[in-house]
């Protein structure tokens, strides 16, 4: 199946297809919206994650903090961002971590009007194919 | 009988919530983001509708993966703000006109639109941050002063549901409330947006004429706007500008004719841009 | 690419599972009820198809009176078979083709039915009957023998989508199929009814004139069938009888012209009045 | 609002308004489903109910097991039948209790077609407005 977004850059198209792959992974993160479950998480990362039937990558990525690699794993950023909060990262901080902007230049990146279309609209603009 | 007379487009940006829970809306980082709603919360005092239908989406939050519904409309007595991993925000709970939105979802399913009825919901900063931009600081003792039927839409997995199909159950709204014998005032809110992308190397993204061109169609075009394809939100207005969606069913809802009474739009909150956009039937 | 090629219509009667469960199924009571289906076991052997796209409704099993949407999609793995209250039925469990039940589901939003998917759900006897009248005894250690998608329907809360809607989704679901690139012969099931009324003082009604003219219409006039309004199958085929709106999901997906190569109706089972169909695509 | 299927006779059809009404209800009927709590509810029927916020009326019906009341007061057959179904009650014999028939005379009814429906599509032919 051709998916006509799959040329726009350094985007993941959240649909079926990574809804799929990312499942249980993205069922782990949604449960970290409770206080409970993150003392739970927290105390020991290892045993809470065994509950959870994600790949041993999703495990990995999930243990390493591996913020866009979670991405490319299926997972979606409404519910990694909840991992992210459990570590004090708030959304706009976590941007900074995704784009490999740093926090720091990413809220100033916004400050001046945020990331510009020009040039980011095709993944040939960014020399992808 | 029950009549829509205005429609509301406004963004729902977390963090707009959180700057009124803790009470920095004077810091100027913030100051003119709440400097645009000044003249709303008039409008709306003044206007005091009877009903707001809230179109908003849900953020993994009442809704998680296992449970993706296209269009949920809210039937319980109250809906709670929900718990988002900082605790619930600090505002009144959220009351239903609760057999105005049975009927509205009995109509609506005759009219053959597929819809998920919730009876039992919580509500996230996708609902309860235009509430709070519209009608300003409330705590959870008030009361919002208006009842809510909340709409959820999904357009965080795709596909979200059309521009057309969103335009087209605005339509459907609108038959259904006047079919509704009380005689009621309602005011319909399409929120989300505008351009914005949280996730992977191209967060921040931020595109104003694309931003522009959506709310000056919103009056002169609605039609040509709601038929925009998924991709250009995507591509122009950010993976999560395609939240936009859901305006056009707050559009659609509406006279082919509105007067906009009232704009704002500001970058940046957080990651995102603000836009809001008052429109009124010109014959209300 | 994949092609449906087939509808089966049938009714779901629990108590026809708890019939074969128990071992009963030669008794007076049950015998003629099975001897209609010998034909259909045979039939199922020799067509063999790789996925059955099965169209149910749960009976307040998976889905409480919380969440009630009006067109579920099982989107999951697989189905486990559901303690309805006597425990879970003794069959196997069902296995998706999830890769097609996701292109169905983005076809079918994008072509503006307004779906929720499910990515976790259990069957109740509304799914698992009509498989076990066409495949026969299963236990829970062997497999059904095909791959299942799901698609619950609500008709238990009035009301159930219109039966215009649910022939117009079968049309949807056909295009969605035959867009999907793999090489897969197609069976869709359309379930529920005949005429049964399980509650109040009307219960037990049985109307076979108007379920020989349902079964009749199916080949002769099924877009007109499928403008019949609600109110008649209520009045005319009991307020369970609604769940017929079905069959129409399952005849939209078929050629305008089919012919019928089977039919079985038989009263009672328990209160309801079987009834079962197979009808094949001309051209298939 | 007029509803076009009033005038059938002996049927509630469960629409959004009796759903409304029924809710807690039928929320408590439904987790009869589940052994643990059928368990729970036959040690003490009253301190089961007391977890489900339901009007007095809706509670004696529950209590006095009076079927047609349970439809009356916005309860849907789906839900009443896993209370019946906990009393060892199946579908069909709810209908006879339902029915005022007795399940004797009822099964013999269904066994020879079932009840009419001529006499049976409004509710003047019952006598009733
Ligand atoms: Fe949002
Ligand atoms: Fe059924």
């Amino acid at each position: 199946m051709k998916k006509d977004y799959e040329d726009i850059p350094g985007t993941f198209v959240f649909d079926a297809d990574r809804s799929r792959e990312g499942y249980h992974l993205n069922q782990f993160c949604i449960t970290l919206r409770l206080q409970k479950n993150r003392d739970a998480f927290n105390a020991n990362e290892e045993a809470y994650l065994d509950g959870f039937p994600m790949t041993p990558e999703q495990r990995e990525a999930v243990l390493k903090r591996e913020w866009n690699r979670l991405l490319e794993l299926g997972g979606n950023v409404y519910y990694t961002s909840k991992l992210a909060a459990n570590d004090g990262i708030n959304f706009q901080n976590l941007a900074g971590l995704m784009t490999g902007m740093g926090v720091e230049s990413y809220r100033e990146m916004m400050l001046n009007g945020g990331r510009s279309i020009d040039g980011n609209r095709y993944k040939s603009e960014w020399g992808e194919e | 009988m029950a009549r829509i007379t205005a429609g509301v487009g406004v963004s729902h940006v977390p963090a707009i919530g959180v700057a009124m829970d803790t009470g920095i809306t004077e810091q100027p980082y913030w100051q003119p983001v709440f400097k645009g709603f000044e003249f709303s919360r008039k409008w709306m005092a003044e206007k005091k509708p009877d009903v707001v239908f809230l179109v908003y989406n849900d953020h993994c939050t009442a809704f998680d993966a296992s449970c993706i519904p296209t269009f949920a409309l809210g039937a319980a007595a109250t809906f709670t703000p929900a718990d988002e991993g900082y605790g619930p925000r600090p505002v009144p709970v959220v009351k239903n006109h609760q057999k105005m939105a049975s009927h509205i979802a009995q109509s609506l399913i005759l009219d053959e639109f597929d819809l998920t009825i919730m009876n039992e919901m919580e509500v996230d900063h996708g609902l309860t941050v235009p509430l709070s931009v519209m009608y300003g600081d409330k705590k959870p003792e008030d009361d919002w002063g208006v009842l809510v039927i909340p709409l959820a839409v999904n357009v965080v997995q795709y596909p979200a549901p059309t521009g057309n199909r969103c335009y087209n159950l605005g339509k459907a709204i609108r038959r259904a409330v006047e079919s509704f014998p009380e005689d009621l005032n309602v005011v319909i809110f399409g929120t989300g947006g505008m351009s914005h992308q949280l996730q992977y190397k191209r967060a921040g993204l931020i595109n104003p004429e694309f931003d522009t061109m959506f709310l000056d169609k919103l009056t002169s075009d609605p039609v040509g706007l709601s038929k925009m394809p998924h991709v250009d939100y995507l591509r122009e207005a950010g993976s999560e500008g395609v939240e936009m969606v859901m305006w056009h069913v707050m559009r659609g809802a509406l006279d082919d004719d509105v007067v906009e009474v009232h704009r704002h739009y500001h970058v940046p909150a957080s990651n995102t841009a603000v836009g809001h956009i008052i429109l009124e039937n010109k014959n209300a």
